[in-house]
């Protein structure tokens, strides 16, 4: 058995996979499939200053090896989070990611002082959910706004902090690079795509926030080459995702140059694909001979 | 655990009215507890998502989904041939409260019959009320005459029992049953809610919204109803598909 | 028989079914499933001023529902287009348009002047191509590049103009705006979005060019809502594409906001389906007693 | 019109070596004239592109096609079954120039053997090599034989036939031979060339590349030849499979 565990900003994970969040809720869900300790970490669901709705459905379409998603970042709020949720999640031993969401600097900064007042692990910090009308999506798509979020952020985070870049951006690594010369601790990658499916018949929208974001099998490659872009312009880690359905597809995102790794869409299909994808990376690593997971990360050999 | 993802053994897929299927899928679980109103999430090879398909029985080792072809999953579903194992986590989410020594009338409006009758059978002597389209959509009467039902049938065109709607036979009947629980159309369970509140009669109906994971993680399947005073989301997979019509913000 | 033909700048194509360029060379393999007068219209493979011999193999991999390819604009070069392709092409009794891909200005100038001058019935200038080092992609993402370069080569092309605009940037909308204001009479969309893959066995690239452009039906949401939003922004006709594989995708792109369609990766696995694709179309049309099918353009309904 | 695309009744498709399995497609079209060499197009129900497979054998009515199962696509294949139909656009690219009155030498590698027996049975009394691996992989021998070829066998690990590689078996034969087509692993083809070059005979190779339209509309399969000093971009598609040995860049 190699060792497959990993260690990113400091926070050891006994393996490289993390439910993705929003596609895991607060975990108690998927605890009625598996031990949660089973998973290297859950990144939860993501959270505002106060309790949000989210968007009025429907809030979810089929497309090609793929899903369009626009929930809105329906979620209790930070406190009710941290008096609720987060004490229930620490007992459950796997490494805890709060992420969160706001409208402003502000909010993202209230959150991150509360959170790192609390026993979450590491603090991910949404600024490319492209789901709500304010907040969120503009504050990932120009290097300047990174930036300076990812600074103010900084200030008041005394956990090791993620940033979580935006695939709808025309030069991802230049983003990548903001949010490191700002102080981030890592960076996770891909959010969703903005994509969008209409009804023929109806010619609405399937999805009730017109837009939605593209996540699954489909955008796989478009998240590949953004990790291995971001890979070659960073030094801090990154958390890859986007589409990772097989273990093939988790070892060929290691390879790309991710340190961990998140999986969202495919729960959908298959609850236990965390589960299969670590077991087909121990037996990948024990056929080739490799020791540990952390050998993969970022050894493509580019032509 | 509370959840598990089956490989059931398909018995048989056949066609038994216009683009409607009943499948048959070994299911031998005794200890399986399965609610009336509860639903099957259907893995259809090659889709990103599962398809959510109420129970319409579950005796004797078997659980049987009828369903209508509507998209590509379904009419793959449709394809499926006896002998190959069909992948369903089951049962899934709240289904229908019925309680011993109540009378109740059971409304299905077109491919929302099917849950009705696994609820039929959980209670006693209820009043089924069905209603098609048409003669050809016509599905499961003598289902729920074995199943000791008392079974009234309409169609909107009147090419099969009375011409009309469910509506019009509950309206008939409600004077004679403690509770409503019903499963169709939106329109329909508008309608009926409506009727059960001027008559002062409990209600309770399944709802359908698009999923996700089923279980109550990914937060899409989102029904909005007022709890005490205050308007919340709550989803279909697991605190429906069946709701308190009073409940629900419609 | 519903009418299916359409009209974009001036042109008249007797279907909005357009071979995508790249995908179709120059039309004589494919006119030997069928004669060419099937398609509203031929975009040609994108031509340089001389001969490319485009990128090492491999140049092609398969991904979920989608290909990546990086053949890196292999052509024979405007001239010899000109004079050995151009001339059959124009017998085969459907609308030509030449597609053009320079590494600088003056080249997409001088091309656009030669083609002024023959019987191409429009230009499409790719400034959206990925797979090339030099050119191609920078000329697309940013607006005030493609401004400059639409306006430039407006000078030198007497014919309708159309730009093709690269999906893989943060904003589509402005830089469609600045295409239009520049003076293109329409905008073709999207090109690819860029996509990497990786054999985790010999932990090389699948594709030399190290990555390449994803398309088929994994981009179809991605081009749905970018063609929405462009044609919410622009008053130009939009020639939609982007991983159309059905009818029903034709008619939401359509609805979407699209006046003619191009379809390229599904050609691979049918052949015929652009046939098959307008039969779908006339006969939803008949079905829902609609007389044409420019009545479908940009009729969604946003909730 | 050149160019069709088939449905092609699948009448069985089994196992006959180690991962490698032998299709046969009824195709009853006695005008169509294919090529020894040429290749067919499978269209993979799912999947994006088609796979490019050799002829092996196109005799009385029957297509065959012998592939090993290396990745999704041809895994799919192999779970095929007898009765349905296999979409199928062949015959596709430019196969083995046989001349009558030559004698040929056919040298097949591994997975590169299949197209030689059909090739085989367009020549007189041909000499034919073939290599394998091991003895798990050994395929076609007693095809060979029927078709009238004189058949040597080798293996890397000596477990079938001869220890060692088809160009020892060739440098002992290329006197007695006037041309020589190979199919297999690159390697070996270069292998095969220079023996030839050495030789002076004329040898050509079949290529392999990956493929999108198959018929050379895209430009994917691009592979350098040099022509009249010159060196040029051609396709395996359209131009090949098979290439002059002596042209072909490698
Ligand atoms: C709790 C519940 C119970 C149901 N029970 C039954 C039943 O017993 N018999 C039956 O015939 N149908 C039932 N449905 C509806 C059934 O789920 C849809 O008809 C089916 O998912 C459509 O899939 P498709 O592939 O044919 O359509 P597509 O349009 O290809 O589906 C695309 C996506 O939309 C979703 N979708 C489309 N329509 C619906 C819908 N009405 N409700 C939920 N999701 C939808 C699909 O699940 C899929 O994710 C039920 C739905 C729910 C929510
Ligand atoms: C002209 C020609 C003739 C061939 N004849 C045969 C034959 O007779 N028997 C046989 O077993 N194999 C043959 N091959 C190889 C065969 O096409 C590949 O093994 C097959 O496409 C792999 O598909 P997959 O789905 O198993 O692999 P995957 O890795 O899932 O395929 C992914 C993509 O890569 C392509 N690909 C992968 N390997 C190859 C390859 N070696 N050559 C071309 N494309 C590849 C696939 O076609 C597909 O598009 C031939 C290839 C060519 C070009
Ligand atoms: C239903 C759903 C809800 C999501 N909610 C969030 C969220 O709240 N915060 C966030 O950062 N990402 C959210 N995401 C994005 C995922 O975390 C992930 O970035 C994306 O889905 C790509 O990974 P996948 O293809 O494995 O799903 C959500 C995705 C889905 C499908
Ligand atoms: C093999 C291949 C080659 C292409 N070459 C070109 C090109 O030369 N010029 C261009 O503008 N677009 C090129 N494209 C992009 C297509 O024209 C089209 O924009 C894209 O493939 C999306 O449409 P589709 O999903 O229907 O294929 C190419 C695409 C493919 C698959
Ligand atoms: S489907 Fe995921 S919460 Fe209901
Ligand atoms: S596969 Fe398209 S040119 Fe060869």
């Amino acid at each position: 058995m190699a060792d497959i565990s990993v260690n990113v900003a400091g926070v050891s994970f006994n393996n490289p996979l993390i439910a993705a969040s929003g596609t895991f809720g607060f975990g108690r869900e998927y605890n009625e499939f598996y031990p949660l300790e089973k998973l290297g970490g859950i990144s939860c669901k993501g959270i505002t200053p106060t309790r949000r709705d989210g968007n009025p459905p429907p809030r979810i379409a089929e497309t090609p090896s793929g899903i369009l998603n626009a929930v809105g970042l329906q979620n209790p709020g930070v406190d009710a989070f941290i008096k609720e949720d987060l004490p229930w999640l620490k007992q459950q031993n796997t490494v805890i990611i709060a992420n969160i969401a706001g409208n402003t600097p502000e909010e993202y900064c209230l959150m991150a002082e509360k959170l790192s007042g609390t026993d979450v692990d590491m603090i991910e910090m949404n600024i490319s959910c492209p789901n709500v009308k304010n907040g969120g999506v503009q504050f990932g798509t120009s290097c300047e706004s990174v930036e300076a979020i990812t600074s103010a952020v900084r200030k008041h985070c005394t956990k090791p902090l993620v940033v979580k870049l935006s695939p709808n951006v025309t030069d991802i690594a230049s983003i990548a690079k903001a949010a490191e010369a700002a102080g981030a601790d890592a960076v996770s990658m891909i959010n969703t795509l903005t994509g969008m499916r209409i009804d023929i018949n109806s010619r609405r929208p399937i999805i009730h926030n017109n837009t939605g974001g593209l996540s699954g099998a489909a955008v796989f490659p478009v998240a590949v080459r953004m990790v291995w872009q971001v890979a070659n312009a960073i030094k801090i880690p990154i958390i890859g995702m986007g589409g990772i359905t097989t273990w093939e597809d988790a070892v060929e995102m290691l390879i790309a140059g991710a340190t961990a790794l998140q999986i969202g869409t495919v729960l959908f299909s298959d609850p236990y694909a965390p589960i299969k994808i670590n077991e087909g990376i121990n037996n990948f690593l024990d056929k080739n001979g490799i020791k540990s997971v952390t050998e993969l990360s970022g050894t493509v050999i580019p032509w | 655990m509370k959840y598990d993802v089956r490989q059931l053994e398909l018995l048989s897929n056949e066609q038994i009215a216009d683009g409607i299927f009943d499948m048959r899928l070994r299911c031998n679980e005794p200890d399986l507890k399965i609610e009336c109103g509860q639903f099957a999430h259907v893995y259809v090879p090659g889709k990103s998502l599962r398809r959510p398909i109420s129970v319409c029985d579950a005796s004797d080792g078997v659980l049987r989904l009828v369903y209508q072809v509507k998209g590509e999953g379904t009419r793959a579903m449709s394809q499926m041939k006896a002998g190959q194992d069909v992948d369903v986590l089951y049962p899934l989410g709240h289904g229908f409260n019925v309680e011993s020594g109540k009378r109740y009338c059971l409304i299905g409006g077109g491919i929302g019959v099917p849950p009705m009758l696994y609820t039929a059978k959980q209670c006693q002597n209820p009043l089924v009320i069905t209603g098609f389209r048409n003669r050809d959509f016509v599905i499961l009467q003598d289902d729920f005459k074995s199943a000791g039902a008392e079974v009234m049938l309409c169609t909107d065109d009147g090419t099969a029992g009375k011409k009309g709607f469910v509506t019009d036979l509950l309206k008939e009947q409600i004077a004679s049953v403690d509770e409503v629980c019903a499963c169709g159309p939106i329109p329909m369970l508008k309608a009926i809610a409506q009727v059960c509140k001027e008559a002062d009669k409990p209600c309770q109906i399944s709802l359908e919204e698009r999923m996700g994971c089923g279980v109550g993680a990914c937060l899409v399947c989102a029904v909005k109803v007022r709890k005490n005073g205050e308007e919340i989301m709550q989803h279909v997979c697991k605190n429906g598909p069946v709701f308190n019509a009073e409940e629900v913000v419609f």
